[in-house]
């Protein structure tokens, strides 16, 4: 049994806009998912589905939690269940200190293991300590995130999803945040992970998935997606023709997928 | 003498540089494609184009006119017409007012025309519009409402948009960021095609390399706010700096 | 689709029919009963002084269960109006066709808004409450139709005025206002006996406040430093307590003279202590609660409605109105017409109503039943008049 | 000199009820992005509740703690009962703060039937025309009670917003929703309690106005507009600045009418503000919302 | 069924044959009621035509452009007062509303530019300091306000052998009439379309050429025309005016009407301000519940129909549309 399971689901936007088209999708425990895919695919829309931050949505079709239908429910209870989401804008409470940050982190648990849990966080970023009076907002992108990652962290999630983690940091910053992410999945975290950067992705995930325009069109460990041409091609800006020919194609290119 | 002529400007935000000491030239009917990472000033260079910010510091002339301290409404009578990166529709109109919001400078501005519900003009006008819908393959969705619309076709929308100005110089801010393969090409293609068919000089953001430069006349890569490298797309490309920005140290 | 269209041009059409029913030629006369329509404010910020339609209707029906006049119950049709002038015309334009004759019409405003239709429509008005001045431009034959005893406030306020240079040694006065007709007429009463006191009395402070105004400190403090010997209020019975408490906490305690419209004792209640010693002005149409005769009218209007508890000094108000009325239709005789009622109307010599009051009078030359003023005096919880009936020129 | 600082006291006395009352309208404001039309109005229910407690079992304890509880329980009734709804069905947010308008005129209508239109006074441990004087400065004990009460107000909501775990997930609420619900926080239940807790202050406010303003239906009009404005001037989305306006206003309010014109007292304050406004669109203490292009 | 042939057909103000008819038949409706409906409703019907003016004039503000005022009745009683001055001078009708109109116009304009620099509640605030300005100056003024005893007004004639009120119903008829051609007009000019344009993003409009001083600046003065011309119609139908008519509730009742009518809809206009008129009116036999049954229906509507009563309007016209197919 899957730990996540996403079955046929329909979202709307306006009631109107089809974002997911029939989308399925399988995460299995402890291992790290990758979603692949342009802007506008409905990555976003995918785990914004998933949290339950979507009002009415899903449509149609199921997402199972444990073997637990959560589609529709309010994205507090999601919540409660151990799905933590991390959006791209990072939700971080800008006017609040990183302290407070963490505490709200810890809303709903009890005090025994907290500390250990700080403890943990802290040394995974080290700069935290240092940042813990500053507001939110003064943090620099890097530091943002790292906060955003901690403070998911500090519910304990069984599930984490991220949305775009290295959306806006230097590279350098951006291989720090996904070390962490791997040291947080050996921990047994199940990690679903919505990025651009596919190179970056694939190189920590296990499983990858490419989304486009609301549906999954390719699936597979992470590294046959690397070793897929149009993968290469189109994600990871390995292909050939890259600045030789002025002329263009019209007809469409015949996928693989 | 180039189009559009930057000198030297810089803008920050909060102590934060955004853009410093950014200077670069545009001559007519070239395609110009502006390149790096997220954050790295691209967008804030257009905005500082377009008026919605004003640089602390530096010159901006198009067509030898200063128009650093002018408001956006006055740039666009100028003849800059820009794409925004998060598309700023007008969701709640149909496709063809959107279109037409774009020919707003050139209605003839006589109150009594609208009161007395004349509307010479706005059929001469219906008529470019037309031929921008075609250009774009939008008939399908003349009438819909645009935040009904896919994707895909709000980003053309707003490209016929910033066409329907018929500007001098057009700023695309990602113009194929979002879309699927396919349409990546078509939209490659019209933006090849705007120059060929308006004669128009087009200023590019983007964050495909691969399109990029296959697209352009010229290009400019940003770090952090500063222009690393410019020249040819091979040039830039090869720029061991810029291939530090993008693909980070290893 | 087309038949379905005109499917809803029939509903439409039997839409706009509707109103057609009920469009009767009844002119509010039968040998058992007489309409009569009030309009007056029973929601919104003057909801209060609808206490005076509720006070009409409530002698209406205490008339009624006395056999009526002539055999004819006194049907009342009570409409709010919300104190807004359109509301009340609308108010009036329903009721017409229904209705014989209007009663205790209140708010200058209104008054004003509404007068052209009694003018327009021969419908007898019978009592407004609102500034008299209104009618006083109109020739006499326009007025055939108007029946009114209500006080001016200006002839009060130069009774006032004149009264305390008089008999309390005035000199320095101020006036507390509200900014509208009522206050500002106030304000020129005093104006003119200053004018005329040739310098033994001078105008220190006129300050007006809003309606909606409740934080009066500021006003407080701009009557202290007049230094004024005598205030005199033409407010509503808050802004009087309020002000009154204000002054008191600065320190300042002048006479005060204040105008009818809070002869009502409740005001020790609302005020409190700081109401001790005040002089208020009497109308000359009501009595002082507290008098036997008006108590008399009091417990029988709560006992018709007791929600008029605690507003009994409006209350009496408006049932004089309807007793005004009442005499008037008892005049007319059992042949009941527009005319005989004014005939009727202008009967009414020297009139008492239930023994309340100065006495009106009218006469075809004379519409304007009663304009007089009397001076009360608050000492320990009552209002005791200490002067007799002033009765001012009648205006029209 | 004293007579201005006796046009200071009485701004100051009056600007801590106007800053009371812009606190409960900033707070809703701040986490649903609603303008109350019924924060007066829910006042004056409130106020009209503590006099009925008070006339069945005259105790100023019980009746005003039982009116605090009442106010704070029809916010959160209508915020469950009818916002909640109302947002299900994508209400916009002029739509729902028409809602409050349509509240506000229920509650003045029942709070006329029930209450009565007549001016009363309203019973109040502290006296009204009992007065202290410093030097050449009265100040009545009821003004000095309000102030004293209206800063330990803010000051119990200052600690309650900026010490507790509550307030910390008000504050997070109130700044990004999404966020908040994804950690977990039950927003509704934290939303309904910003809008008790701002109809409880408001409460508060009615019940020290009453006594200095005589209880009726409409005696919150003219306080609740000023808190209104004072909470703008303050900037919406800031409580210190709620506070600050309140007391600014109140003060510019008295001292125009008492050293300009007592006329046009209101004008003159609204003038203050307009031009406040023009340098800082923001309001005083409030922060800029910047878009991103 | 509704082919389009020609730009000039899809630029028609009525397109659609049924929508005609429809117009039509109620037109005929209106023109023929007071020959067979009584003269309360008249009156009535009268006073929703005065005040769908000014309710259409305020949508174009908040509704189309998307500023919000708190200034109307202060624009009432500048166009009221205006009317009724000039009309003591003895000056024709006609001219003395367009000078209503005009008056509180400019003062729009004054009012508009604050909305430069502000937004939302922060403009609400300082239009509402205006409505209380202008309250202030006509209250202290007795020159403006017209004296101790407010202003008395000529009223209108009876013409053509009709009764007064049919007078008045007529000509406020033919006014209503070409102020709703005139607004429908508007937006769907390039003037309306940049007005949309700033409410729905005013970044992309300033960087399509829409100048936002200029257009912000003609919505206020366009609105506060129309509400300017209400005061005058509410003058001339009131035949006496006091500043007391123009209060904060006043501004109210304009702003419920917009949004219960529906934003952005001229016909949402018509409706609010029959909304307004209406519901007060025909339960004034409850006396003091008056303002729980109004807040009750707000409630009511505004809970079931989010958009007002003009997005009922428009899903019951497509139902009809649709009919039997759903």
């Amino acid at each position: 049994m899957s730990f996540l399971k996403i079955a046929n689901i329909e979202t709307l936007y306006f009631d109107r806009i089809y974002a997911l088209h029939g989308l399925t999708l399988d995460v299995a425990e402890k291992e790290i998912f990758a979603v692949l895919g342009p802007n506008g695919a409905g990555k976003t829309t995918l785990l914004k589905t998933v949290a339950g931050l979507l009002k009415d949505q899903p449509k149609k079709g199921i997402i199972e939690f444990n073997g637990r239908r959560i589609h529709r429910l309010a994205p507090e209870r999601i919540s409660s269940l151990g799905i933590v989401y991390v959006p791209e804008d990072r939700g971080l409470f800008r006017e609040l200190t990183v302290k407070e940050n963490l505490d709200l982190g810890c809303w709903g648990r009890r005090t025994k293991g907290i500390k250990e849990d700080l403890d943990f966080i802290y040394e995974l970023f080290p700069i935290l300590i240092e940042r813990t009076g500053q507001q939110a907002e003064t943090l620099s992108g890097g530091e943002q995130q790292m906060l955003a990652i901690a403070r998911a962290m500090l519910r304990k999630p069984k599930l984490l999803m991220l949305d775009e983690p290295s959306l806006g940091l230097a590279p350098l910053l951006a291989r720090n945040v996904f070390e962490a992410l791997e040291k947080i999945s050996q921990l047994g975290t199940t990690i679903l992970l919505v990025e651009q950067n596919a190179k970056l992705a694939l190189k920590i995930a296990n499983y990858g998935y490419i989304l486009e325009a609301g549906r999954i069109v390719l699936k597979g460990t992470s590294k046959e997606l690397m070793e897929n041409e149009d993968v290469q091609e189109l994600y990871l800006g390995l292909g050939q023709e890259t600045t030789t020919s002025k002329g263009w194609r019209l007809y469409k290119k015949r996928r693989r997928w | 003498m180039p189009l559009l002529e930057i000198k030297d400007i810089s803008i920050s935000f909060g102590g934060i540089m955004a853009l410093s000491g950014i200077s670069l030239q545009v001559q007519e009917e070239k395609i110009i494609a502006v390149i790096g990472p997220n954050g790295s000033g691209k967008t804030t260079l257009f905005n500082c184009l377009t008026g919605i910010y004003h640089p602390n510091e530096g010159e901006i002339h198009l067509n030898g006119e200063n128009i650093l301290r002018l408001s956006p409404d006055a740039i666009a009578e100028l003849g800059i017409a820009r794409t925004f990166q998060n598309l700023r529709l007008f969701m709640n109109m149909n496709v063809l007012d959107n279109l037409l919001v774009g020919r707003h400078l050139h209605f003839r501005k006589n109150p009594l025309l609208p009161m007395l519900r004349i509307r010479k003009e706005e059929i001469l006008h219906r008529k470019i519009i037309e031929e921008i819908i075609d250009f774009l393959d939008l008939q399908a969705y003349r009438k819909a409402r645009v935040a009904d619309c896919p994707y895909g076709v709000q980003k053309r929308v707003e490209l016929g948009r910033a066409l329907a100005l018929e500007p001098k110089l057009l700023l695309l801010d990602e113009p194929i960021s979002g879309l699927t393969s396919e349409e990546k090409e078509e939209a490659a293609y019209r933006i090849n095609e705007i120059r060929g068919r308006f004669q128009m000089t087009i200023l590019l953001v983007e964050h495909d390399l691969r399109i990029a430069s296959r697209l352009a006349d010229s290009m400019v890569a940003f770090y952090y706010g500063q222009k690393i490298a410019q020249g040819t797309p091979e040039e830039v490309q090869r720029n061991p700096e810029v291939i530090r920005a993008y693909l980070g140290d290893d | 689709m087309k038949v379905q269209q005109g499917w809803i041009g029939f509903l439409v059409v039997c839409f706009l029919l509707i109103p057609v029913f009920g469009n009767t030629a009844v002119v509010g006369v039968t040998d058992t009963e007489v309409w009569v329509g009030i309009t007056t404010p029973l929601s919104g910020p003057a909801a209060l002084w609808g206490a005076t339609g509720q006070g009409a209707k409530a002698w209406a029906d205490y008339v009624n269960d006395q056999g009526g006049v002539h055999g004819r119950k006194i049907k009342v049709i009570l409409k709010d109006d919300g104190y807004n002038p359109a509301r009340a015309v609308a108010n009036l334009n329903e009721m017409k066709g229904k209705i014989f004759v209007v009663n205790a019409l209140l708010g200058t405003a209104v008054v004003n808004a509404c007068k052209d239709f009694f003018f327009d429509n021969k419908i007898p008005l019978i009592d407004a409450y609102g500034d008299v001045r209104i009618w006083a431009k109109y020739p006499k034959d326009k007025l055939k139709y108007i029946f009114v005893s209500y006080p001016d406030y200006e002839d009060e306020a130069r009774y006032l005025a004149n009264y305390s240079m008089k008999n309390m040694g005035s000199k320095k006065m101020a006036i507390f206002y509200q900014n509208d007709d009522y206050g500002k007429m106030g304000l020129e009463g005093i104006k003119m006996v200053v004018s005329a006191s040739q310098g033994k009395a001078q105008l220190a402070a006129a300050v007006p406040y809003e309606v909606t105004e409740r934080a009066l400190s500021t006003h407080a403090l701009k009557l202290k430093e007049s230094g004024a010997d005598t205030v005199y209020l033409y407010t509503t019975m808050s802004h009087a307590a309020l002000i009154l408490k204000e002054m008191a906490k600065v320190g300042y305690r002048p006479k005060t003279m204040v105008s009818f419209p809070m002869g009502d004792p409740v005001m020790f209640k609302v005020a409190g202590e700081v109401w001790e010693g005040v002089y208020p002005a009497g109308a000359g149409q009501v009595g002082v609660p507290g008098e036997k005769v008006m108590d008399r009218v009091a417990d029988i209007l709560i006992k018709y409605d007791p929600s008029l508890k605690g507003k009994e000094y409006l209350a009496v108000f408006g049932a004089v109105s309807m007793m005004t009325l009442a005499e008037g239709l008892k005049n007319a005789g059992k042949n009941l017409t527009q005319d005989s009622l004014i005939k009727g109307m202008e009967m009414i010599k020297n009139w008492k109503p239930e023994g309340i009051g100065a006495g009106m009078t009218f006469s075809p030359t004379r519409h304007h039943g009663v304009n007089g003023s009397r001076l009360l005096h608050a000492e320990k919880g009552t209002h005791v008049p200490i002067s007799e009936y002033v009765i001012h020129k009648p205006l029209f | 000199m004293n007579q201005f600082l006796q046009y200071c006291v009485s701004g100051l006395s009056i600007g801590s009820l106007y800053a009371l009352v812009a606190l409960g309208v900033v707070l809703i404001y701040r986490s649903t992005r609603i303008l109350n039309f019924a924060h007066g109005d829910m006042a004056t229910a409130g106020t009209f509740f503590a006099l009925m407690i008070y006339e069945l079992h005259p105790s100023f304890g019980l009746s005003f703690s039982l009116a605090l509880l009442f106010g704070g329980l029809l916010a959160m009734g209508f915020y469950f009962g009818i916002l909640i709804p109302a947002q299900r069905r994508d209400a916009t947010l002029l739509g729902q703060t028409i809602l409050t308008v349509g509240l506000g005129l229920i509650f003045q209508g029942l709070s006329s039937y029930f209450g009565g239109t007549e001016p009363q006074s309203f019973p109040f441990p502290l006296s009204d025309t009992k007065v202290y004087k410093l030097g050449q400065i009265y100040i009545s004990q009821l003004a000095l009670g309000a102030t004293g009460f209206s800063l330990l107000g803010s000051l119990l909501l200052f600690f309650l917003v900026q010490r507790t775990r509550l307030g910390l997930a008000m504050r997070a609420t109130s700044e990004n929703l999404q966020a908040a619900q994804t950690l977990g926080i039950p927003t509704r239940r934290v939303l309904s309690l910003s809008w008790g807790l701002a109809s409880l202050l408001g409460v508060l406010a009615g019940l020290f106005l009453a006594p200095a303003l005589l209880l009726d239906p409409f005696f919150m009009l003219e306080p609740f507009l000023k808190g209104f404005a004072a909470a703008v001037l303050g900037g919406l989305n800031s409580l210190p600045g709620a506070i600050v306006g309140g007391f600014l206003l109140g003060l510019a309010e008295s001292l125009a009418g008492g050293y300009l014109t007592v006329a046009f007292k209101n004008t003159l304050a609204f003038l203050i503000i307009i031009i406040i406004l023009l340098i800082r669109p923001e309001g005083l203490l409030g922060t800029e919302f910047k878009e991103r292009v | 069924m509704d082919l389009i042939e020609s730009y000039k057909e899809d630029l028609r103000l009525i397109r659609r044959f049924g929508t005609g008819f429809w117009i039509v038949l109620l037109l005929i409706g209106l023109i023929l009621l007071p020959w067979f409906a009584r003269e309360y409703w008249v009156y009535v019907v009268t006073l929703i035509f005065i005040y769908s003016i000014g309710i259409q004039g305020q949508n174009i503000l908040i509704g189309y452009t998307g500023q919000i005022s708190f200034g109307q009745a202060g624009f009432l009683a500048i166009g009221a007062f205006t009317y009724g001055h000039l009309s003591l001078l003895g000056s024709p009708i006609l001219v003395n509303l367009f000078f209503s109109g005009l008056m509180a116009g400019i003062f729009g304009i004054l009012v508009g530019f604050p909305s430069l620099r502000l937004k939302g509640p922060y403009l609400a605030i300082v239009t509402l300091g205006f409505g209380i300005a202008v309250y202030q100056v006509f209250v202290n003024s007795e020159i403006l306000s017209g004296g101790r005893m407010g202003l008395t007004i000529q009223k209108l004639q009876p013409l053509f052998g009709l009764s007064q009120m049919t007078t008045y119903y007529y000509f406020n008829f033919i006014l209503v009439f070409l102020f709703t051609l005139l607004s429908y007009n508007l937006i769907s000019s390039f003037v309306g379309r940049a007005f949309i344009a700033i409410r729905d993003n005013d970044i992309a409009a300033e960087a399509m050429g829409v100048s936002l001083t200029r257009y912000k600046l003609l919505s206020f003065a366009i609105s506060s025309f129309y509400t300017g011309v209400q005061g005058g119609l509410y003058a001339l139908l009131m035949g006496y005016l006091e500043p007391n008519m123009f209060t904060f509730l006043e501004t109210i009742t304009i702003f419920v009407a917009v949004i219960i009518g529906g934003l952005a809809s001229v016909e949402g206009s018509i409706l609010g301000a029959a909304f307004v008129v209406m519901v007060p009116q025909v339960f004034s036999n409850t006396k003091a519940f008056i303002p729980v049954i109004y807040g009750v229906t707000i409630l009511i509507i505004l809970i079931f129909e989010p958009l007002g009563l003009s997005g009922r309007w428009m899903k019951i016209r497509l139902y009809l549309r649709m009919w039997p197919f759903r």
